[in-house]
């Protein structure tokens, strides 16, 4: 009666989830195995991503029909360029962070290692399934995983501050997910689909409906929220800055990026670019609320005193690039907002790795502590520049490329608010970081008697984590035009300006 | 029928205020596990068993012995 | 915040209630989403997987995926529930009763007595720790809940498995069942509940419930069908593809049951002892 | 006012399930008490389930299990009017639903009572003075 698809789609997302209960199982019998089968499972995805992604650039989208069903009966998985792009990010960034991770966790999490990893391998799941997934109600149950994972992972972080930084987030998060469940039950109640493919296609005459308009409205909210753009923020420095330096590592930098993707998902597959640019008026808006998201991250990151609540806060601004580009409503800043994805993904990756080989370190991250780090650690701070220019934007690493696309998309659609906003972030950025360079280099040798003692290089599984992503940024930057020929141009929508 | 369903709306949203108003956390529980029980009552008149039945179970049931045991380990005080 | 709450509150209901107008009337027979992809559920249903619960065919096969994943949520609120709450050994200081010694009460009478911690450690089936004077024992409720656990027992396993014709399903069964154990904790308390079904075996439970539903999807790819295509499972089962649907669905939510019935009582215990597995409420 | 009255029979379930999801969302944004928040958040889940329910409801429609004839193993699916049977789709999104809400619901009160044990207090102001303090 059927035949079978590309099982890789499935591998993926499975491998990980069985692998979490067997991990753990493993816990009561024998806590040395958790390590290696939590990195066996994160391998087995990365491979099977990589598979993928080579199988959509060779042959197109993928189907995948679970149980068996066609798609608008049974839950459908449709992984077409964009999904597999970053299907790789998602399971790259997970693998090196779990190499990296080894030991903090023995260091912060002794007693429950073993739990810990079962509880990691779970977000990943959730993190694949979200991007893999054809169907919106699956993916809001993968969204529920993954934010659960991730609220107890922030929970069981700094003692004082991570469980009500946590709450916080579990109360606002629950408003995210409930709001983009209720987005889906009046797209629900209008169509009677739940499936992507099939909704777009009926919501093409359902085009001035005020209930599809409503649903647009509370689907795009409740992503945001769980995305953190600027006024729906305020949960995500902190949760962010609190959480266990192995899970903080790789929430930051994918949680945020794979909701980005589920934003662009909605946006140009389910509504569709003529709902989105020439039925609802809302793009100004949009953009203008993407800039001051920009602006506002940028201003409160040089105010902190703490790096890795500095981080936070550029993750708020990076989003405005995203989610701007995006809504520029043209190919140009659709292109930039996509191949930010890709290399903001890696750059707070880069960054925060480097935040956490400080924090092993030096204990407390204040900026006072930097005083004279280069010639302590070394090949850490180099890593940190490598990244830190990228965020700035210079010209050999891939932030540059990203960032160019979105200038010249801002300025092909005449939103000059957008444009200055994109410039002047860079300009608080270099501030921000050459600060920090600074005081490395000159900072002169103050205090240097850390909690732990005698500071010196951190361990070589974590420098070498780092080298590996900051030499990918500028990788990345020199093959910025074959990633966008081969990865993203074949994905952007037909009509758009 | 009609009536019914009315009436069970309406305690449904009575329940609803009263566990957020009442300043008793104990208090709040119970009200609690009632708004489940009539929400699930509600499903059931509209057909819908099994969700009724899961919401009789957990909403009403383990739910309620959550929040007690949670507020026996921590404060029935509250000041809203 | 009350005023933004009341802001937001407000705006979110008027932008909602703007759309109701054009829903379809409350219980239209031909409104759009009975007219697009249910229907096939009601009619095919019975020809396709063998199962007259639609409900049940469609959560545990035409939607099996997402049953799939709800379990993992539920298994990773049991998990996130160890890892937050579970301290091993008491982290707080003991109060200035229980430094004295330990509590343990004689269960014929009932009777509490103290005794010094270096004195003894008495091992007697008529004698049980206990936390403090305050905790109440009732012999009524005790023989009340012996009475009535295994008939809600009897019913939480009626419900899983004749989910596939009546409401209810593993999800309800697994509740139900680990209601019961709750309810055993309540009546006598928590530590003789943990004797009965201790962490170890709740832990390894709730991750083979899941890993059932897991691996019956395995199996089907394994045999070369897609994941939790329960139609392949006929090549191994004496019975024909449709058939061997409603059997897959029924493995299915028996690891469900399991899951949730471990679940369960793993937050119950983490919560009502706030990770002490000590007496409880 | 025929027609008034019509609309509002015909829409009262949906009204109310907004009027329990604001009360939910105000409870949960507005009240300052961490168990009290938590309620809300239910209150506010289960107004989304009353909705989707509402929607699956067929008015004359019996529950959504196939009648088998007596005697019989089987029905044809042409024997089956539609019309007949309860949309079954939404009852198992929100079984799913339902669930998902009852693991939130778990790992809050886990949090909540870490929180207790740090602060001794769950009233929202009094752990954001504490944590100004230091």
């Amino acid at each position: 009666m059927m035949t079978t698809d590309n099982v890789f789609a499935v591998l993926l997302v499975v491998t990980p989830l069985v692998c979490a209960f067997f991990v753990m199982g493993l816990h009561w019998v024998d806590r040395r195995w958790c390590y290696p089968l939590a990195v066996i499972a994160n391998g087995i995805s990365f491979i099977s991503a990589v598979e993928i992604l080579i199988s959509v650039v060779k042959h197109g989208t993928i189907h995948y029909r679970l149980g068996g069903w066609r798609p608008p009966i049974g839950i459908e998985y449709r992984i077409d360029l964009l999904n597999a792009v970053v299907l790789v990010i998602v399971s790259t960034v997970a693998l090196v962070n779990l190499f990296a991770s080894y030991n903090d966790i023995s260091r912060e999490l002794p007693e429950k290692k073993g739990t810990f990893y079962s509880l990691y391998l779970l977000f990943l799941t959730g993190l694949l399934g979200v991007v893999v997934t054809g169907d919106l109600f699956n993916l809001y149950v993968l969204l529920e995983i993954t934010s659960l994972s991730a609220y107890s992972q922030i929970a069981l972080g700094d003692v004082r501050r991570g469980p009500f930084a946590s709450l916080n987030y579990i109360f606002i998060g629950v408003i995210g997910a409930s709001f983009y469940l209720l987005g889906v039950g009046y797209i629900y109640i209008m169509t009677g689909s739940l499936n992507m493919a099939d909704v777009a296609h009926l919501l093409t005459r359902l085009h001035y409906s005020q209930a599809i308009f409503v649903a647009f409205i509370f689907c795009m909210v409740g992503v945001w929220i769980k995305m953190a753009l600027f006024p729906l923020h305020i949960w995500l420095p902190n949760a962010y800055t609190y959480a266990p330096t192995a899970s903080g590592r790789v929430i930051a930098p994918l949680m945020t990026k794979v909701m980005v993707y589920v934003m662009i998902r909605l946006m140009f597959t389910v509504f569709g670019i003529t709902y989105l640019f020439k039925v609802v008026h809302i793009s100004q808006f949009v953009v203008w609320l993407a800039s001051v998201a920009i602006i506002y991250g940028g201003l409160m990151a040089l105010s902190q005193n703490n790096l890795k609540k500095m981080l936070t806060y550029i993750i708020v601004s990076e989003i405005g690039y995203m989610v701007g580009g995006a809504w520029l409503g043209n190919k140009l800043g659709l292109t930039g907002a996509i191949l930010h994805i890709i290399n903001d993904a890696f750059m707070t990756f880069a960054l925060f790795l480097a935040a956490g080989n400080f924090a092993y370190r030096l204990g407390e991250l204040t900026l006072d502590n930097f005083n004279d780090i280069f010639s302590k650690m070394p090949w850490t701070m180099a890593g940190f520049v490598v990244a830190g220019l990228s965020i700035i934007g210079v010209p050999p690493t891939c932030g540059f490329f990203s960032k160019w696309y979105l200038l010249l998309g801002a300025f092909a659609a005449r939103q000059y608010f957008f444009f200055v906003a994109l410039i002047l972030s860079s300009l608080v950025n270099a501030i921000l970081f050459f600060r920090i360079f600074e005081k490395g280099l000159f900072g002169g040798g103050g205090h240097h008697v850390s909690v732990r003692g005698e500071i010196q290089e951190a361990p070589v599984n974590m420098i070498i984590c780092l080298g590996l992503i900051s030499v990918g940024l500028v990788v990345l930057g020199l093959y910025a035009g074959d990633i966008v020929n081969t990865f993203i141009i074949p994905f952007i929508p037909q009509g758009l300006g | 029928m009609h009536y019914l369903d009315v009436v069970i709306l309406t305690m449904v949203i009575f329940c609803a205020i009263a566990a957020l108003s009442i300043k008793d956390l104990l208090g709040t529980a119970i009200l609690f596990g009632a708004y489940s029980f009539m929400m699930c009552l509600l499903w059931a008149i509209m057909g819908a068993v099994d969700v009724a039945f899961t919401e009789a179970s957990v909403g009403a049931g383990v739910s309620t012995v959550f929040f007690v045991g949670a507020i026996f380990r921590t404060t029935r005080r509250t000041r809203d | 915040m009350k005023k933004l709450g009341l802001f937001v509150t407000i705006i979110c209901g008027a932008i909602l209630l703007y759309a109701t107008g054009e829903f379809p009337r409350w219980g239209e027979v031909r409104s759009p989403a009975s007219l697009h992809v249910s229907p096939h559920y009601i009619k095919y249903s019975v020809e396709e997987t063998d199962v007259p619960n639609i409900v049940t065919s469609v959560l545990a096969d035409y939607r099996g995926f997402d049953t799939m994943f709800e379990t993992t949520v539920i298994f990773c609120a049991g998990l996130a529930c160890f890892l937050l709450l579970r301290v091993f050994g008491r982290d707080d200081e003991l109060t200035p009763e229980e430094e004295k010694g330990i509590f343990y009460r004689h269960l014929p009478t009932g009777i509490v007595i103290q005794f010094k911690k270096e004195d003894v450690e008495i091992r007697h089936k008529d004698f049980e720790v206990v936390d403090s004077k305050l905790v109440p024992y009732d012999l009524i409720i005790k023989t009340a809940c012996r009475v009535l656990i295994p008939f809600i027992q009897l019913f939480a396993l009626y419900v899983v498995a004749h989910g596939d014709f009546s409401p209810g399903g593993g999800f309800q069964g697994g509740v139900i069942f680990g209601a019961s154990i709750i309810l055993l904790a309540i009546a006598f308390n928590l530590r003789s509940a943990i004797e009965k079904i201790n962490e170890k075996l709740l832990g390894i439970l709730s991750a083979l419930g899941v890993f059932i539903y897991a691996g019956i999807g395995w199996l089907c790819l394994l045999l070369g069908g897609n994941f939790l295509d329960y139609g392949r499972l006929a090549s191994i089962l004496p019975v024909d593809p449709i058939r061997a649907r409603a059997l897959g669905m029924l493995g299915v939510e028996i690891g469900v049951g399991i899951a949730v019935m471990a679940v369960m009582i793993i937050i119950y215990i983490n919560i009502a002892s706030a990770g002490r597995h000590d007496e409880g409420l | 006012m025929q027609h008034i009255f019509q609309e509002i029979m015909g829409k009262y379930n949906y009204w109310l399930y907004i009027v329990l999801m604001m009360i939910g969302l105000y409870g949960m944004i507005a009240k300052n008490n961490l168990i009290k928040k938590l309620v809300g958040m239910n209150i506010f889940q289960t107004a989304i389930i009353l909705f989707y329910i509402s929607i699956g409801y067929k008015k004359g429609g019996t529950l959504p299990i196939i009648e088998i004839p007596h005697g019989h193993h089987s029905i044809s699916p042409a024997a089956i009017d539609i019309d007949k049977y309860i949309n079954p789709l939404p009852h198992v999104l929100m079984l799913t639903a339902i669930v998902v809400s009852v693991a939130t619901f778990g790992v809050a009160v886990a949090v909540a009572l870490k929180i207790y044990k740090e602060y001794n207090t769950l009233e929202e102001d009094e752990i954001r003075m504490r944590l100004r303090e230091r």
